[in-house]
């Protein structure tokens, strides 16, 4: 993992009454069910891994489930842990509007509720949630694009995959900032749904490239996308640089190889996944036994990776 | 021809076979020699076995008990393909085409000719040579590069029996192959059937159609309930006493002809035609008797009860009932005004064969018999069923037993129940008989006499003269789309009829048929009993 | 041979059922809980519904793989119409629910069927057709948003509970379960007791007989989509309701596990055989793996192996136990 | 009828073709360049892979919904290969990809056939566990995670392309086309010019009839599923390649896509008729209006809704035109 447990600005702790938590339980360990968004994406799969790490570090049994990006499942995974009779529930619902009635019942039966990666804005009983702000990760993408495309400026072309929330939020994000920010001789002329598959990324991105061969950059809003578009830019012999999102160990890798990969794909906004798990098991942790949690947000700032980062942070040494 | 085939030894001995279905004990303890050389004809009534037994003798079912003993040699095969590898070839009873495939791949369907050692490759142009010379050999009406699919029922049996005779096969196996033949089809056959026995190849051969038995059969065995009860030359037997083994007892007055009174008119068609398939075809049927279709196969009979019956759009023309003219939209508006259609293909177009037999019964007078409009009413489905069962003295385990189960006759009878129980005054049955054997037969002429004289009008469309002459009390004959006659009692004949049907036809000449003379009457003479 | 072995000629799936139900109670001690039975009976709801809707499309002899897609289209348009009214009464809710699964239903369903009975397209590609379409629809009105904040009434359909105990504050019965036993009663009534049902399974069982016993086979047809797409419809209103908020991308694949549970449940492919109430076994069976499953904490990996070779094996089972009949 | 009037017949679909391509030459002015006609050929070959196999398996009158899966698993098998070896040369890794393909494929391919022709499995369950399975596998071998770190060479066959010019640096036939024309030949010389492509029509046809003209039924389904099944893992191993990188979630629902394009080409899935050489007209048609839609910058959502109207209109469109002849 990279990058150490203190970063998430902290506010003045507002913690909210610990309900009805068997008190008897002091000493014995936690039972605590973690949902992730889905077992199919990279991202939630390195949380998970750091859940799990650090709930056997502090010793809490960690039920861990997956999503599959279906809120109905997630709301039926929320079911049978209150019926399980855990003590605590995380999830990483598929979007803002998450799966209310679920929750609201777990909360009813006295299970407080956590949320991670993404938010859970129609109902107010989340006990606290930590998560990368994606928006903010949008932004730093189109910062970074316009940073690379320089004075002479370009074209820019965006992969989405707005059936994620979170994928959405980083393309408003984008969008957003190279509306504001953006010179006059920088314009987003491409912007395309990948749907989570590698491949169709690679035919958009060829498609784009036929269309206009001096494409200057890409953002990619997930490192499925990247590897598509990587594909399609190498096999079209164009110049265009790609700016990854998520911050996987293949982009890290990808970027790292400056004389290959690397030659496009450049910088990586990376989200901490590892971060994310660690700090929700420590919330989570600390609410159970204590009663109150850091701050009801706390975001997990993203950050860019280039080469530099690589090397300076010696991640590739690991 | 020459009887007794050169008497060698037996080419094929099935000894003791039994086989039993669950609920069936279809052959018990048969044992029978078929010889080179000779025409070996199968008797029995529907149900009796012969299919099973030809069926066990080709590889399709495994005998429950007994031996097959081919060419001196105990065999078990495990598939048809063995039986077929040894020369044992079968044109089963119900039509085995593939639609989809051409002529050619029909009949060398499993023994595509390959290119080289290795066989991989397809000869498609020797394959297709020697389908042509085959068929041209029979006299058939089409070529090898149709496909299989858009020719009528009895084009494919062609195909059928090219598939077996271009095979050089030691044991040919026909299960009623003329059922949907015509007479000059069944004459081209009977040449194959000369030809192969030349060859010294074994002939078993079944049929319900014992006349054919006089310039076919050397020999023949008579099954019933799935057991030999009688083993003879045929030139040492007479027809009645085959009849009466068959049966098990003697039947007097088979057709037991009827007098009818006629009565109103039910039905009327005035320059009915479809275009291509039939023209301006003018009849009346009437209360109270059975008006008779004659005509060769491929005469248009069939189409035009299906435009009479709304299933088929007819071009021009008008259609009365009781006098009124009334235009159906589709045959649910034909059933409505009381008119019933038992079509000529049971198993296609008649039956829901995976269906119980009561769901067959009631399925077109449902609503009419409905509770609270929307609601089956399941007492009067029991109520209805026993009392046809009864009536119709129809053989079925029960209500709920899956109609394909049932032997040919049951099942045409389930047909009948069916139309009648949807209180059809007028009842239109395209070959009614066909594949039901005499013993089914005389009692389904029976069910149509209580019908008539109850005050129904029949329209039979048949192939069978004798069952024309012996039922109708007046016929109207079609040939090649056209109404080329009308018939009443006094007139009828074999002669007048047949003249009707296929005068025509003859002039053309050509197809070996019309190569001797007035052959079309000896045959006819040769169809039903 | 015995009414009790015909029955489980016909019903060997519940032996797998039960074989399973005694297999995870064993090997976990929440399984067998009251609670986690109302879980299960809950869960199975949804998948239930577009089952039954599924089982009359295949005893027609027809295949319909867009449930998933209508079910998730009628959700979002519920949660719309639902936005609308804030102060509704329940009932209104009620209807308003009732009234979007009827109103889209029966546009698709007619869609579908007029393409098959009129058009003579395959079920297999009108159906696929419907399927990307109302998908695409569902992402182009939400325009790939969740639609939320619905009234919390519109919850009671898909996640209330009656009849509330000390043990389960949230409420023992769940609504969604009482409202597929209402269904499910009701659909079985039709299928087996009323004209339409018998023209359905003659249908399937021969056309063109059908027809010429004076069925209006395209008619039937038609109904019987419109009838599918209604089930599904209602499916997706129920998870909208459990979710209290519109997922354009709910249901998604939904269709296989419904084709699968039909098929569990005894239902011939190739028409005229078949009947909802056995279906509901087959998904019981989906249910309870995934349940049990997820208690046991195998991986979701796995789950799809497992469930792949489980549904194999009891269809193999159901094959075996017909074929010996033969 | 004329030779030209049958032909039109059998290939309406080839007059929706050529429509597409006029639309969107007139539509978008990049559409018809060289380049991007060049895209679309390499963009279809993936799907044309699947396509192929599934209408062996369609014309004998079964259905594959497992090839997306399948394809996932042998993408993901053949880059763990890849991975062993780093140092191979060329030809040697092209062994490997095809090794891979042909050996999952098999596998895969036998345990479909099996369970169809021995156990009387339906396909379209027998084929839905193995695609739940095979992409349950995919991730369990992955742990979800992609295969990275190939061989450069790795990516030759899928996206490498012969001749480089002035204008396409990167040069101007890609390898994936070429491979699939040889494979196209080869399947068409093996469906319509021997004698098993004779009797896979003959068991699609009628598989009674094909039984007792001694036609081995369950070899020639087992054959054909294993075929199917090569030919979808081929497409996976194509996917890895194009991608140099292995994706358990890849080819996710391609099998519609696949039957969809068999569909159009005028295969029946009543079994019995069809052509792989016709198959590809489906294909283009699918390729075609994806890049269109690509270049048009229509949203993804339209997308999803054009492509369902199209395909159902294509193939309403073909039926009519075999009405008429009817
Ligand atoms: N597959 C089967 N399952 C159950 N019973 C069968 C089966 N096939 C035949 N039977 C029964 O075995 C008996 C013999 O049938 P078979 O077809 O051999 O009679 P058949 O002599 O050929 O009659 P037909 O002259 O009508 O063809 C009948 O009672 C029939 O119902
Ligand atoms: N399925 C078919 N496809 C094409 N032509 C057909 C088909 N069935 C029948 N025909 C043709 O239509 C004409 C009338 O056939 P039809 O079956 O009505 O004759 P029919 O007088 O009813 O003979 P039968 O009833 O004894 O079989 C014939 O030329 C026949 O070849
Ligand atoms: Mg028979
Ligand atoms: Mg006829």
């Amino acid at each position: 993992g990279c990058g150490s447990g203190d970063s998430g600005a902290k506010e003045s702790s507002a913690g909210t009454d610990k309900k009805n938590v068997s008190a008897e339980e002091d000493g014995e360990s936690y039972r605590v069910g973690f949902i992730v968004g889905s077992r199919e994406h990279v991202f939630y799969n390195l949380i998970e891994d750091a859940i799990k790490e650090k709930c056997d570090e502090i010793g809490i049994e960690a039920l861990c489930y997956d999503g599959e990006l279906d809120a109905n499942v997630q709301s039926n995974h929320i079911e049978n842990l209150v019926a399980q009779d855990v003590d605590a529930i995380a999830l990483a619902t598929v979007d803002a509007a998450g799966v209310g009635p679920a929750i609201e019942a777990a909360d009813a039966a006295g299970i407080p509720v956590f949320t991670f990666d993404s938010p859970c804005t129609t109902v107010d009983c989340i006990v606290c949630h930590v998560g990368t702000d994606n928006v903010k990760g949008g932004e730093l993408g189109a910062q970074e694009c316009i940073r690379l495309l320089g004075d002479k400026g370009g074209t820019a072309g965006i992969i989405g995959n707005p059936a994620s929330s979170s994928c959405l939020d980083r393309e408003n994000g984008f969008l957003d900032i190279m509306e504001k920010e953006a010179p006059d001789n920088v314009e987003v002329s491409f912007n395309g749904n990948y749907q989570g598959d590698a491949n169709i990324a690679a035919s958009l991105v060829q498609d784009w490239l036929t269309a206009d061969p001096d494409l200057g950059v890409i953002f990619a809003t997930g490192d499925p996308a990247c590897t598509g578009a990587l594909a399609s830019i190498k096999a079209a012999g164009a110049d265009t640089l790609i700016v990854g999102y998520d911050g996987n160990p293949e982009a890290i890798k990808a970027i790292y190889a400056q004389d290959e990969d690397g030659k496009w794909w450049v910088s990586e906004i990376s989200q901490n996944p590892p971060l994310i798990g660690s700090t929700i098991v420590e919330q989570v942790y600390k609410y159970l036994k204590t009663g109150k949690v850091d701050a009801k947000n706390i975001p997990i700032e993203p950050y860019i990776i280039t080469y530099e980062y690589i090397v300076d942070n010696n991640l590739m040494s690991e | 021809m020459e009887t007794k085939g050169v008497m060698e030894k037996p080419i094929l001995q099935v000894k003791e076979i039994t086989k039993t279905f669950p609920g069936v004990k279809a052959l018990t303890d048969v044992s029978i020699d078929f010889y080179p050389g000779e025409v070996h004809a199968l008797l029995g009534e529907n149900g009796a076995g012969k299919s099973t037994l030809i069926k066990i003798i080709s590889g399709v079912y495994i005998p429950t008990k007994g031996t097959l003993i081919f060419e001196q040699k105990e065999r078990a095969y495990k598939n048809p393909g063995e039986a077929l590898n040894l020369g044992i070839s079968v044109i089963h009873q119900e039509l085995s085409i593939a639609n989809e495939l051409s002529v050619a791949e029909n009949i060398f369907i499993g023994r595509e000719p390959g290119k080289g050692k290795q066989r991989f490759l397809l000869d498609r142009r020797k394959m297709e040579r020697d389908a042509q010379k085959a068929l041209s050999l029979m006299g058939v009406n089409f070529k090898a590069t149709d496909i299989a699919g858009d020719l009528s029922a009895a084009q494919q049996q062609m195909i059928e029996i090219a598939k077996v005779i271009t095979r050089n096969s030691k044991l040919v196996i026909m299960d009623e192959p003329t059922s949907s033949l015509s007479d000059s089809e069944i004459e081209a056959l009977f040449k194959q059937i000369e030809m192969l026995k030349k060859n010294n190849v074994a002939i078993i051969y079944i049929t319900h159609r014992l006349k054919e038995l006089k310039v076919v059969a050397d020999r023949i065995t008579v099954l019933r309930d799935g057991i030999v009860v009688k083993k003879s030359l045929y030139e040492d037997i007479t027809e009645s006493e085959i009849v009466a083994s068959m049966v098990g007892r003697k039947i007097s007055d088979y057709y037991n002809k009827q007098q009818h009174i006629r009565k109103e008119e039910m039905l009327r068609v005035e320059g009915l035609t479809v275009k291509g398939v039939f023209e301006d075809v003018s009849f009346a049927a009437y209360k109270g008797e059975i008006l008779g279709v004659a005509g060769l196969v491929g005469a248009g009979r069939t189409e035009v009860m299906e435009t009479i019956f709304a299933d088929k759009k007819k071009a021009s023309g008008k259609v009365f009932i009781k006098g009124k003219e009334i235009e159906l939209k589709n045959s649910r508006e034909a059933i409505a005004n009381k008119i019933g259609f038992a079509t000529e293909d049971r198993r296609r177009t008649g039956l829901m064969l995976e269906a119980s037999v009561k769901n067959n019964i009631v399925l077109p007078s449902l609503r009419r018999k409905a509770m609270k409009k929307a609601f089956v009413n399941p007492k009067w489905e029991k109520k209805v069923c026993d009392e046809y069962f009864g009536k119709l003295d129809i053989k079925t385990p029960g209500r709920e037993t899956i109609i394909k189960n049932l032997s040919g006759g049951n099942q045409q009878k389930v047909i009948l129940a069916k139309w009648l129980v949807a209180e059809s005054e007028i009842l239109i049955l395209d070959e009614p008989t066909r594949g039901i054997d005499v013993n089914a037969k005389s009692e389904f002429y029976n069910l149509m006499n209580e019908f008539v004289d109850a005050g129904g009008c029949i329209i039979m469309v048949s192939s069978e003269l004798p069952e024309i002459l012996g039922v109708a009390d007046r016929v109207i004959v079609m040939r090649e789309g056209h109404l080329s006659g009308e018939l009443n009692r006094a007139e009828m004949s074999e002669l007048n009829i047949m003249q009707l049907a296929s005068i025509q036809s003859e002039a053309e000449s050509n197809t070996p048929r019309q190569a001797d003379g007035a052959s079309n009457l000896q045959s006819s003479k040769l169809r039903g009993i | 041979m015995g009414k009790a072995k015909e029955w489980s000629e016909k019903n060997a799936v519940v032996i797998v059922l039960i074989v399973l139900i005694i297999f995870f109670g064993i090997a976990n001690s929440t399984f067998l809980t009251p609670a986690n039975i109302i879980n299960i009976t809950a869960q199975m709801s949804i998948n239930a519904m577009l089952t039954i809707g599924i089982t009359f499309v295949i005893i027609t002899g027809g295949i319909d793989i867009s449930v998933g897609s209508v079910a998730a289209f009628a959700g979002i348009f519920s949660a719309y119409i639902g936005l609308k009214f804030p102060k509704a009464p329940l009932i209104g809710i009620l209807g308003i629910q009732l009234g979007s699964a009827i109103f889209i239903g029966t546009i698709c369903g007619a869609f579908i069927g007029i393409a098959i009975a009129k058009f003579k397209v395959v079920p297999m590609i009108a159906t696929l057709a419907m399927m990307t379409s109302a998908r695409g629809l569902a992402y182009v009105v939400t325009d790939g948003q969740p639609v939320y904040g619905l009234p919390n009434k519109f919850a009671w359909l898909g996640a209330g509970r009656l009849i509330t105990t000390e043990k389960m504050k949230n409420g023992v019965i769940p609504i969604i379960t009482i409202f597929l036993v209402i269904i499910l009663i009701l659909m079985h009534i039709l299928l087996s007791r009323t004209i339409f049902g018998r023209h359905v399974y003659a249908v399937g069982s021969n056309e063109k007989v059908s027809h010429l016993s004076g069925i209006n086979v395209d008619a039937v047809k038609i109904k019987v989509h419109i009838l599918c797409s209604i089930m599904a419809a209602l499916g997706g209103v129920c998870v909208t309701s459990k979710l209290n908020n519109g997922q354009p991308a709910a249901c998604d694949t939904y269709e296989m596990y419904a084709i699968a549970a039909t098929v569990l449940g005894g239902t011939s492919l190739l028409g005229g055989i078949g009947s909802v109430l056995r279906a509901m076994f087959g998904c019981a069976i989906i249910a309870i793996i995934n349940n049990g499953m997820n208690l046991m904490q195998i991986s979701s990996y796995w789950q799809k192996v497992i469930m792949g070779m489980i549904i194999l094996v009891a269809v193999i089972i159901d094959m075996a136990q017909k074929k010996e009949k033969k």
